[in-house]
């Protein structure tokens, strides 16, 4: 296990120092609990946005802090979900008057955590409501099922449900822009090479030297299925296949584009897979109107990546643009 | 059978004891379809259980158990977490200011806490979860009372009807959890969860026989 | 060779149109040439600022094109400095009477194909003048050899030059300016894994699994020594002392910070790092002015991290702190 | 000994087959101290040199020459493109207009292009550069010259200076280029950039022989 790390068990709270060292303008840390809030929280009159889950994933969900997109994040052990007190802490912290809505990704441990914060928060009377992210179109949606998983389309989440809030809007107003962006953003990664959570010291599945596994989760949940290696163009061609699948997108709609790292895929692979996609919607008509293109959702040290596509209206495109200030994402 | 305030503790450390043993086993299996930390988890979340109770255990079985499921809420995360944590709760509210319980008490407190898992996981049996071997015990301590089995009886009815439940879930396909984004290819493997509910059961089952 | 790439001898190519299609409000690219400039360029009056040297160092240099940073910046193929042809393209691509400041890392090849170009632009009467970024401090300096060579410390240099640009002040300030960077910041890195050039296929050395390079260069050039794994604490204590020894600075002095990830290290181990770099310096009685974490100056896939440390006065605080807008650094 | 225009552009063709013929021994020699790219980095500009003046080799032997030059500054990158590039450059603006050259333009050619390398990369003898395998070939050109020896035999002496200077790269401390990066662990390892130039004399040893 090759890592720059002391102790296995002590990386997350390490990590969170050193957030908090790096970054003092943006976040500050709560005492005891892995949580990071706004410096200046609580914001009197905003809706506060609070996402988190499991760590591992950086710069979700720390890096995401700051104005225009969260006011607080909370971190679990690496790939799993944070327990419901820091949640809760996190809520009250971030609470202006405003209420909080909890940003969610489409995992059991992951929803019934939340859950169960909000609970906590509503018998001290802070409103509090939530969202689900399911963008991930590797995974078979089925009302007899968990359902899709969360992936990088909530960064979009962050991104524009966090301009909304910056607007004064209520908290009602905030989860209908959240849910419009989760209703409109597809996702699917792909991974050439396993990770290794610290604590496990070993990698909990192998890929061949000559193999990749399409649909991949970022804890490493399998995908659709192995496949030999392919050319980037073709592994794109898969991954936006399917996302079109799925999104319905017509002639002559807007979009916005993430291409997005799981960690060891190096940036100059990430833009020639955006050439890729770029290249396909072109040819359907559909127009690109922003493109993000670097590590927004991690898995540890793995390698490879994930496409996102949400299909834009004026109030998406409004709020995209926005200004936003976060150590991990920035628009002027 | 008659289990007072101090039998609890004794049982719940017993199931601490168990739940070391089997961390690896537990892990293994939530590595094959899940991902490979259930014994882990389960772990963390009885070894903070036996310190919590070693300093204030409360005051009476009620006090006790949701204690226990506070301090799982707390300290596991994931799913084990809220689900476990949600169904100690739920049995010490049902158990409330008592000091000693019987058979009878322990139907109705397990009846509180799988619902309280069912309500907290929206999961139902045959979904390759701890429902498929909480539910099933259930039924079959319930039917062994109502046949005026003995409590010892009736709680090896629901230790047996708990390995049952856990060795069906290799037979289906897991709708709930992590395991359900593998879909067909869940089938085969035993779920962690419904494991782990079956050996607390065989604790309980023992700790009252010993 | 485990990569999202199409055709090896493609990916220069495939990788700056993906460049220019995700971010055409910043960037155009130069008509058969490898070299990106800032979409509104020349501009006239401002000396502009122009980069580069052989790709794989994602997101240097075009990363780095925009408002507050370079003008231009010029890919060569993989860990190989350009040719001087599209140099000269850049600068009289960016030259808005002004003149042009070239940036150089100090490698043999950049050095002979920037005063090249330099030659060639002076020809057609336009101002260039150069400064070489030389901030590693794993390589002895001495007046026999090529010299230290120039590593992540070259993103602070395209930051405080290219704020000192947009005041409007003369070639000969903003290089004096950018001097005092270089003058004032040193680096060293460290790898825990080799990387593979496309062309090549394969990792041009090798590192056991209990091994890692100290010293370790962005192009692989090996460092001031092998040794075994070690924790993120020593790893940083060691890397941090030797900046220290040569940047010698006082008590009560102000830096800032840049913990640089070559690629496949995690921002988890990135901030891990940074945690203990903000200790070693604060037990030194050295305040933290700024800090940055992250990738800016990589080696394709290679697992490691370089810390530098740049000595602040007024100026550099304020260059600093100054506005810029750039596909991969921003700053409000 | 006279070369003509056409005899020039044939020599130049066979340094791109020798070259050729070595790229992997090259890249080979430039792995061990250097980024293993020498053999790739000549073949392209050689390559590229040939393309060029089958389309437009120019009038006359300083043409070709400086067209040689240009080429390989334009197409190689790295240390050898310019350094290689301007040496060319530099005997071509010697050679001039010249249709026709003797051993003795060739001596000038080459004194012009070892300064020229000199002037770009800063180099003197002994810091393990190809100017070790240059600077000993002009030397021995210039002594057998003076010494009255036929072109063959002093082109001959030429070779033998450069492939001794190659030789002696490996006893060296390299102070110029990638290679210094490693100081004392660059001794025991011959240059790739000498053993190019020795291969370039070599070639045009034989071909004045053929
Ligand atoms: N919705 C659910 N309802 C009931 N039990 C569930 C549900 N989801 C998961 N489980 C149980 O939880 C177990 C996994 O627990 P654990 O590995 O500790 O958590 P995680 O899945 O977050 O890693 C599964 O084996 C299953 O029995
Ligand atoms: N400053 C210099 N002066 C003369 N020759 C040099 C100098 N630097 C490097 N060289 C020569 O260039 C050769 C390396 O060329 P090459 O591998 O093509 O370029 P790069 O080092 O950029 O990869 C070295 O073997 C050496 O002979
Ligand atoms: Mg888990
Ligand atoms: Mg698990
Ligand atoms: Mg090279
Ligand atoms: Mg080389």
């Amino acid at each position: 296990m090759k890592k720059l790390i002391n102790q296995p068990e002590n990386v997350v709270e390490e990590m969170i120092e050193g957030i908090v060292l790096a970054h003092p303008e943006y976040v500050r840390k709560l005492k005891e609990f892995n949580v990071l809030v706004r410096k200046n929280s609580p914001i009197t009159g905003k809706v506060a946005l609070v996402s988190g889950g499991g760590s591992g994933h950086e710069p979700s969900h720390g890096g995401y802090v700051g104005k225009g997109m969260l006011d607080g994040a909370v971190a679990g052990d690496v790939f799993t979900s944070p327990t419901p007190d820091p949640i809760y802490e996190a809520i009250k912290a971030v609470d202006g008057g405003a209420g909080v809505l909890l940003i969610v990704k489409n995992y059991t441990g992951d929803i019934m955590n939340f859950e169960m914060a909000k609970e906590m928060a509503e018998m001290e009377l802070i409103k509090v409501d939530y969202v689900v992210v399911n963008d991930d179109v590797a995974v078979e949606n089925s009302t007899y099922t968990a359902g899709r998983r969360g992936i990088a389309g909530t960064v979009f989440v962050h991104k524009i449900a966090g301009a909304k809030a910056e607007t004064g809007a209520t908290l009602e107003e905030v989860k209908e822009t959240a849910q419009k962006v989760i209703d409109n953003v597809r996702s699917m990664g792909m991974a050439l090479t396993p990770c290794i959570v610290p604590a496990a010291g070993k990698a909990n599945f192998t890929l061949g030297e000559n193999e990749m596994e399409i649909g991949m989760g970022i804890h490493g949940e399998p995908g659709t299925h192995k496949d030999t290696l392919k050319t980037a163009d073709e592994v794109t061609e898969h991954l936006v296949c399917k996302i079109l699948e799925d999104l319905k997108l017509k002639d002559g709609e807007e979009v916005a584009v993430m291409v997005n790292g799981l960690a060891s895929t190096p940036l100059m692979e990430l833009y020639i897979v955006n050439k890729k996609v770029n290249e396909i919607l072109w040819e359907k008509g559909i127009k690109v109107y922003k493109t993000l293109v670097g590590e927004f959702m991690t898995s540890l040290e793995m390698a490879g990546c994930s496409v996102s596509i949400l299909k834009l209206d004026k109030e998406l495109k409004t709020l995209l643009d926005a200004t936003a200030d976060t150590p991990a994402f920035k628009s002027l | 059978m008659s289990i007072n305030r101090a039998k609890v503790i004794e049982i719940i450390n017993k199931i601490a004891d168990r739940i070391e043993e089997n961390k690896l086993y537990l892990t293994e299996l939530d590595a094959v379809i899940g991902d490979g930390d259930h014994g882990l988890n389960m772990s963390k979340g009885f070894h903070a259980v036996r310190e919590k109770l070693k300093e204030d255990a409360g005051n009476n079985i009620g006090d006790i158990l949701k204690k226990t499921g506070m301090t799982l809420v707390s300290n596991v995360g994931g799913a084990s977490g809220p689900l476990y944590g949600t169904a100690f709760m739920k049995a010490g509210l049902e158990a409330g200011s008592k000091e000693e319980i019987d058979v009878i008490d322990f139907e109705k407190m397990l009846t509180a806490a799988l619902d309280g898992i069912k309500m907290r996981g929206k999961a139902v049996l045959e979904d390759k979860t701890m429902v498929d071997a909480i539910e099933p015990a259930l039924y079959a301590l319930s039917k062994a009372i109502q046949l005026g089995l003995s409590s010892k009886e009736a709680l090896k009815e629901a230790v047996d009807a708990a390995y049952k439940g856990v060795e069906h879930t290799k037979a289906i396909i897991a709708r709930k959890g992590r395991a359900s984004y593998l879909a067909e290819r869940s089938i085969g493997h035993q779920d962690a969860g419904a494991t782990s509910s079956a050996l607390i059961f065989k604790t309980i089952y023992e700790e009252i026989n010993v």
